[in-house]
């Protein structure tokens, strides 16, 4: 038989002026089960928890009502106070009779009959409350870093110098991502590869950060703190271990004029190659669909010419497991391609802008590829299709973004900026060249940001136009900007020698078949999804999995950095312990009864429920269950609401305890 | 009008049924077969497991095939041969629930060897089995047969029904019913579940109650009361139509085998048209990953939401 | 006695015996099925229907309550049901199958343990028995050694005539009783010819040798081929007028609850389920053994008495045709 | 709100199974705002309405709930990422079952509360107990309760007397 506690607080008079709370005492004193009740003034205070204590022991209570405020005020305080008298501190249990009751309503006999029901229901579910154990699961102190752009190499080092291993995988044949391929960066015009290829160094230094490049996710399985991931790393045909990266094979490579991607295609690049000077690693790969050897058979030469024989033409993609506690997720963005209707998706291109049919219309990316001291015109602004020097450029910006009709309605975020930016640094790589931008607002929060934007106009004559471009087309050797400026409310019709479009920042091409391998969500462009838009901005709803970076939104770098830095906190939060303790609120399986139908497994959102076997102890299969993992249950009940049998039970919030409720009623 | 519906098939049907099970029983292709056999009354015919091929000759289709054979493979019945495949003789509306059962994972597709028949209709449960088969005297199910001709077997006789056209007799009892005031409903079921003897012959003879622990004869905690009184037969049956949404495949055994006449395979056919309206949900031959009450979709209606 | 009572004045008794508060229970329909069922107004019988369920449930309820409990505090009152409650009762209409049945459920219900809800509501009823005119192939009264016109169990027994009416017979005080309170409306036998006796098909079953095989096969592989097709409902045994098992459950919340008296199956497999999640009769062909083994062999063994009378229903309702007619025939045929 | 209180014949009983997040959270924010409302709610505490089993809808109504209220999270913003998605065509299914054998709907209702609309719980639970109150008390149910089969009956009118005193 229970012996329940019962313990009514007055909350000062919070409670009391509208409940009468002797009586709701005195009357839940005759409850079956019930063998205290009392009331008192404060029972959170510290002789209210004492009072509380000494009950326990004295009354050798089972059980705990405490009938106060809100649970989700005062629960854990009072579950810590019972579990330091000795008892689970699952037997206890709020009723809430201020916020529910005394507070909003003000007839006291009302309130009164409402708080006796209220506590008496609050009674009968902890009569059914079980004893819960703590869930601790072990925690695997290394973490998956998946993009190797500024956000994963930022998470990477912060969590390998806190003394954690750290797997980086990154789908190109170097990190770096696309700030590698930024010029100069706003608000402060410093070059982006001089603060960016140290850090790649330090990765590629770092002794706890294991590095694999060109390779990408095949499987993720497991759950927070226990992870293993099957990481497909495709061929490169050149030995990292052996190759020194001399660069011999590149010089002798006889393919030369395959257009490389890092430059936005505008620069060449041999069969064998690293896609730009500072790559880390330093080690070569060969483009296999454009190398001789791999097409006829003939040719070699690389292998040749290669000192330490690293070259291996006879290399297979290769599969390695990794055990890890934590992913951070930092895929970044692309560029939005605006001649193109991406497949399948609902936004729609921008054929009238002519993008990759007139040749100097380029987009923002390969402007600063131009502007590159390290690219491929050696940073001079030169045009694509005759090398002149455009002397008149039109800029315009929200190409794809914030244009519901193309089916993108989000702002990209970094376009004002760094619009602003390519004007001065065309002002000052182009003295006599006229920059225009067409802009809708300018968008410009950020330190020193709206400064920066405000120096491209009063400073380096960036001539502003509010309004949007209607039409551009080829004439002679100019393009023909159409549009209007509705500041002034006229038509404006431009000469431009060349034009560069702000396209939108979207998430990288299969972002969605990661985000379904992770088992993480994303929103309808693809962006992955945080737990909490305010409060859970770098965690996924899926325990164990960070983001960072734009790969859950438009970010600029500092903005990326930061939440990278915050991501890589998180990893080490959650490796400060070895075990992982969290809350027993989790389903579990009544294998006897469960059928295996795994309507459970179909509704639930966090991929908890397994398929276990069981078997006879010859071995063979009697039949397959339902599994809950309970590192991976959230605790949300789905399931049990789900099985037919009711044979999967949220600890917690089992049918006895509801029932009891309903039927206190 | 009563109208004879045309059987003539069924002969051949019966004899391509039987030159089939000879054959994969005796090419030991399947261990057993589950089919129907004559029984004694006239006219009446019954489920049979036979696993010899001689035995094969037993087997019959006729309009007093009416069992849904599918029960026989479900956990539920443990007693029928697992070693090996089974052959089963199903009609378009069998095959549904094979096809559900699948989905649930309570089957699997290469464990089976399905023999389709081609069926033009079977009797009403309120009728002798020695019966004429006629507009009159078809299983209201039939009245609705969108499957007379089932697909994706192993086998099916190259017989073709012919499906005449009747009518809705579900959809037109539902009409009937939803025209009514709530009152006037509870008043209708109130009666029919006054009826009901908790015999549980429903949930017995139910492909998709294969539960292994029914819910209703839980005691901690119970949910449903287990005594035949009106109070706990209401909410059997309401629990049952609602556990069986999205998972009936319409076999309408339920409300054949009610020795009580209770209509229940009128609450499933409401559950069915209602998923068909909501979620443009049917039972089909096809095999779902997921229920329709076991996904959604962010569009969902929820027009009855606050 | 015999004496004659036109159809009118049977209607008449009725309606009497309901206005003077007397419990009339006679064949009539509930939404579409013939049940018995206590009459508002005799208008409702109807004789030309085998009732779905059988009599049985006038003594032996469905569901009963036998115990009510309430909880204050640290205490539970409980208060038993008082059977001297139950009324008066006339059970008119009663098929001879289901007549006879009734008085072999009083060996059981008045065994080591005399149930009081049995007894009381038996010492109160007076059984009304009507001959049988009409049987279908699954009517079998004759194959068990009964007749239509069977006359065992009732208190009264009515024969339909040829000319109308029907001839009256006592076999009891109570029958008698009931004659002599309304003398008015019974008359003197009028020598009419009785309509012919329903005809049911089964050949006469040699009982003695069917308990003999039963009493040697507790183990035989025919019990797979007969009952593998069994899906474990418990229709058979809830139509059938002999079947009395039960099962007691307590209902109700922590404050309040009843104990109740529900009828149970031997089909169902939790029927045999212990607590220790055991079952002996693990599988359906067990379970169904069981059915044919107390039927014919242990309540025999026990009260020296069939516990089957032949109606016929549970062949009727079984969802798989399982025909107990057909089954007790093949063993009658066998060898031993 | 209610600042003058009216004395009524009947007072409903409304049971509300809500979610911890949102609605438990909307209704704290109700009393931290010192909102009125009646006093006819019980209000019972789920983590999510995926937790919210159709059968104990049932199961208050068969305890003597004259209405009932399920309210969670509005879409999208489930703590537990799509609960409230599959308690939606749940319901929408239940609600069309009970309504088929006969319960008038206007006593089951379903909302998304958040956990910053305190007025809009309020409001909620105020217009269901007014609405529910004007109906009357829920007898169905109940009655089913008192109904024995006529074989297990003791005494029909003591029966139907202490029916009455409900």
């Amino acid at each position: 038989m229970s012996r329940i506690g019962v313990f009514i607080c007055h909350c000062g008079e919070n409670i009391s002026r509208t409940v009468d709370v002797e009586r709701v005492a005195q009357e839940v004193g005759k409850l079956p089960g019930v063998a205290f009740s009392t009331d008192y003034k404060y029972m959170c205070s510290d002789p209210g928890q004492n009072l509380l204590k000494k009950a326990i022991q004295d009354q050798k209570l089972s059980h705990i009502v405490v009938a106060a405020c809100s649970p989700r005020m005062h629960e854990k305080t009072f579950r810590k106070a019972v579990e330091a008298a000795g008892l689970n501190p699952f037997l206890c249990e709020m009723a809430n009779i201020r916020e529910h009751c005394s507070w909003v309503h003000e007839n006291k006999e009302e309130a009164t009959v409402k708080a006796v029901e209220i506590v008496g229901m609050m009674v009968e579910r902890v009569k059914k409350n079980r004893v819960l154990p703590t869930i601790t699961v072990p925690v695997t102190k290394r973490a998956l870093v998946i993009g190797g752009g500024i956000a994963g190499i930022q998470a990477a080092l912060d969590i390998a110098d806190c003394g954690h291993e750290v797997i980086l995988v990154e789908r190109e044949p170097s990190i770096g991502g696309h700030m590698a391929q930024l010029s100069e960066t706003f608000p402060t015009l410093d070059c982006s590869q001089c603060i960016m290829t140290p850090k790649m160094v330090d990765v590629a230094n770092h002794p706890r950060i294991k590095l694999y490049t060109y390779s990408e996710i095949e499987l993720v399985e497991g759950y927070i703190g226990n992870f293993q991931v099957t990481i497909k790393r495709k061929a490169r045909s050149v030995n990292e271990d052996t190759c020194t990266g001399c660069g011999v094979c590149m010089e002798k490579c006889p393919v030369r004029k395959i257009p490389n991607k890092f430059d936005c295609n505008l620069g060449m690049r041999p069969a064998i190659y690293v896609p730009f000077p500072q790559a880390v690693p330093n080690t070569p790969v060969i483009d296999r669909e454009n190398c001789i050897k791999f097409k006829t058979g003939k040719c070699g030469l690389c292998q040749k010419v290669c000192g330490p024989g690293a070259v291996d033409y006879e290399q297979e993609d290769s599969l390695v497991v990794e055990a890890v506690g934590a992913i951070v997720v930092a895929t970044g963005f692309d560029l939005y391609t605006i001649d193109e209707k991406p497949k399948g998706s609902a936004i729609k291109g921008y054929g009238e802008f002519g993008h990759g049919k007139i040749p100097d219309v380029i987009d923002g990316m390969t402007f600063e590829r131009l502007a590159s001291a390290s690219g491929p015109t050696g940073g001079k602004i030169l045009r694509p299709s005759d090398g002149r020097e455009p002397k008149q450029i039109v800029f315009i910006q929200c190409i794809g973004s914030r244009a519901r009709e193309k089916g993108i309605s989000y702002c990209s975020k970094v376009c004002c900026m760094y619009t602003a930016k390519h004007t001065m640094l065309y002002h000052h790589k182009v003295h006599d060249g006229q920059a225009y931008v067409f802009f809708m607002d300018a968008r410009t929060p950020g330190k020193s940001y709206d400064e920066f934007w405000r120096r491209s106009i009063e400073e380096e004559e960036a001539v502003y136009i509010r309004g949007m471009v209607s039409r551009l087309y080829q004439k002679g050797d100019k393009i023909v900007v159409m549009g209007s400026d509705i500041a002034v409310g006229v038509q404006v019709e431009i000469e431009a020698d060349m034009v560069v479009l702000a396209t939108a920042v979207q998430p990288q091409k299969g972002a969605d078949l990661l985000a379904q391998k992770l088992g993480i969500s994303y929103d309808k462009y693809n962006f992955y999804s945080e737990a909490h838009a305010k409060l859970r901005p770098v965690e996924c709803a899926t325990a164990g999995i960070y983001l960072a970076g734009a790969c859950q939104g438009p970010k600029d770098i500092p903005e990326t950095v930061g939440q990278a830095s915050a991501a890589a906190a998180k990893v080490m939060t959650l490796f400060s312990k070895d075990k992982l303790e969290r809350e027993p609120i989790v389903a579990r399986v009544k294998e006897s009864g469960c059928v295996g139908c795994f309507a459970c497994k179909k509704v639930c959102a966090y991929g908890a429920v397994e398929e276990k076997e069981i078997r006879d102890r010859q071995g063979n299969l009697i039949k397959t269950v339902a599994f809950v993992n309970p590192g991976v249950c959230a605790g949300c009940g789905t399931c049990q609401a789900t099985c037919p049998s009711k044979c999967v039970e949220l600890d917690g919030y089992t049918d006895e305890q509801v029932i009891a409720m309903i039927e206190a009623l | 009008m009563t109208k004879p519906i045309d059987t003539s098939i069924y002969t051949a049907v019966t004899d391509a049924i039987r030159t089939e099970a000879q054959r994969i029983l005796s090419e030991g292709q399947v261990s057993a077969i589950v089919g129907y056999a004559a029984a004694r009354r006239k006219g009446s015919a019954q489920p049979i497991v036979i696993s010899q091929p001689d035995d094969a000759a037993k087997l019959i289709f006729t309009p007093a095939c009416v069992n849904n054979l599918a029960v026989y493979l479900t956990k539920a019945k443990k007693e029928i041969p697992k070693s090996g495949k089974i052959g089963i003789v199903v009609k378009g509306c069998d095959l549904k629930a094979l096809s559900g059962l699948m989905g649930e994972s309570q089957l699997k597709r290469e464990d089976i060897y399905l023999i389709g028949v081609p069926c033009a209709g079977v009797l009403a449960s309120t009728v002798q089995p020695a019966t004429e088969l006629t507009t009159d005297s078809i299983a209201p199910k039939c009245t609705e047969c969108d499957a007379h001709l089932p697909t994706g077997c192993d086998f099916v006789p190259a017989q073709t029904p012919v499906a005449a056209d009747l009518e809705k007799k579900y959809a037109a009892e539902i009409t009937r019913l939803e025209a009514l005031t709530p009152a006037e409903r509870w008043a209708y079921w109130k009666e029919q579940f006054s009826k009901c003897i908790k015999c549980y012959a429903c949930r017995q003879v139910c492909p998709f109650c294969f539960c292994e622990q029914c819910l209703c004869d839980r005691n901690k905690p119970q949910m449903v009361d287990t005594t035949p009184r009106p109070a706990g037969n209401t909410a059997w049956h309401i629990v049952r139509a609602m556990h069986l949404a999205g998972r009936c495949a319409g076999c309408a055994e339920c409300e054949r085998v009610c020795p009580m006449d209770i209509p229940l395979n009128l609450l499933n056919r409401k559950m069915a048209k209602e998923l068909k309206e909501l979620y443009d949900h049917e039972a089909g031959f096809e095999v779902l990953d997921k229920g329709p009450l076991n996904m959604f979709t962010e569009k969902d209606d929820q027009s009855f939401i606050k | 006695m015999q004496k004659f009572i036109s159809e009118q004045n049977l209607n008449t008794l009725l309606d009497t015996l309901i206005a003077a508060g007397t419990r009339v229970v006679a064949p009539r329909m509930n939404a579409g099925t013939p049940l018995y069922e206590p009459l508002t107004s005799a208008a409702e019988m109807i004789t030309d229907q085998l009732p779905r369920r059988s009599a049985k449930e006038a003594f032996f309820p469905v569901c009963e309550d036998i115990m009510t409990y309430e909880k204050e505090g640290q205490k539970v009152t409980v208060t038993d049901i008082d059977p001297s409650r139950f009324p008066e009762t006339v059970l008119v209409g009663v098929r001879p199958c289901d007549a006879v049945a009734i008085p072999v459920l009083d060996a059981v219900f008045s065994w080591d343990y005399k149930d009081e809800f049995f007894l009381e509501r038996r010492k109160k009823t007076t059984i009304v028995g009507l001959a049988c005119t009409t049987a279908d192939d699954a009517c079998f009264c004759t194959a068990v050694g009964l007749s239509p016109d069977e006359t065992k169990g009732s208190d009264l027994f009515l024969t339909p005539l040829e000319d109308g009416g029907y001839d009256c017979r006592t076999y009891s005080e109570k029958g008698e009783t009931l004659v002599n309170r309304y003398p008015q409306l019974f008359s003197e036998p009028t020598g009419s010819k009785a309509v012919p006796l329903a005809e049911p098909q089964i050949e006469k079953f040699d009982l003695k040798k069917v308990k003999a095989w039963l009493d040697e096969n507790f183990e035989n592989p025919d019990w797979d081929s007969i009952a593998t097709r069994c899906v474990g409902c418990g229709a058979c045994a809830f139509v059938c007028p002999a079947c009395h098992c039960f099962d007691i459950v307590d209902e109700g919340t922590e404050k309040a609850g009843k104990r109740r008296k529900n009828w149970d199956a031997c089909g169902f497999s939790k029927f045999t389920n212990h607590a220790s999640g055991h079952n002996p009769r693990d599988q359906q062909p067990k379970r169904y053994r069981n059915r044919i083994m107390h039927k014919f062999k242990y309540y025999d063994d026990k009260f020296g008495q069939t516990l089957c009378s032949g109606c016929g229903r549970c062949i009727r309702v079984c969802p798989v045709g399982i025909d107990i007619a057909q089954i007790v025939e093949e063993i009658n045929k066998k060898d031993i | 709100m209610h600042s003058e209180k009216q004395k009524h014949t009947f007072e409903p009983k409304i049971i509300a199974f809500v979610c911890t997040w949102c609605t438990y959270a909307g209704a704290d924010l109700a009393g931290t705002s010192r909102m009125q409302y009646p006093s006819n709610v019980r209000v019972l505490k789920f983590p999510c309405t995926g937790r919210i089993d159709p059968v104990f809808i049932l199961k208050a109504f068969q305890q003597g709930a004259d209405g009932v209220l399920v309210s969670g999270c509005h879409p999208g913003d489930c703590h537990y990422i799509a609960g409230n998605f599959h308690a939606r065509r749940r319901f929408a299914v239940f609600r069309k079952l009970l309504e088929f054998v006969g319960v008038d709907l206007n006593r089951l209702q379903f909302s998304w509360v958040s956990a910053a609309e305190g007025g809009k719980w309020v409001e909620v639970v105020t217009d269901l107990t007014e609405k529910v109150r004007a109906m009357g008390p829920m007898t169905e149910f109940k009655e089913l309760a008192m109904e024995e089969q006529w074989s297990g009956a003791i005494d029909t009118p003591e029966l139907k007397e202490a029916y009455n005193q409900i």
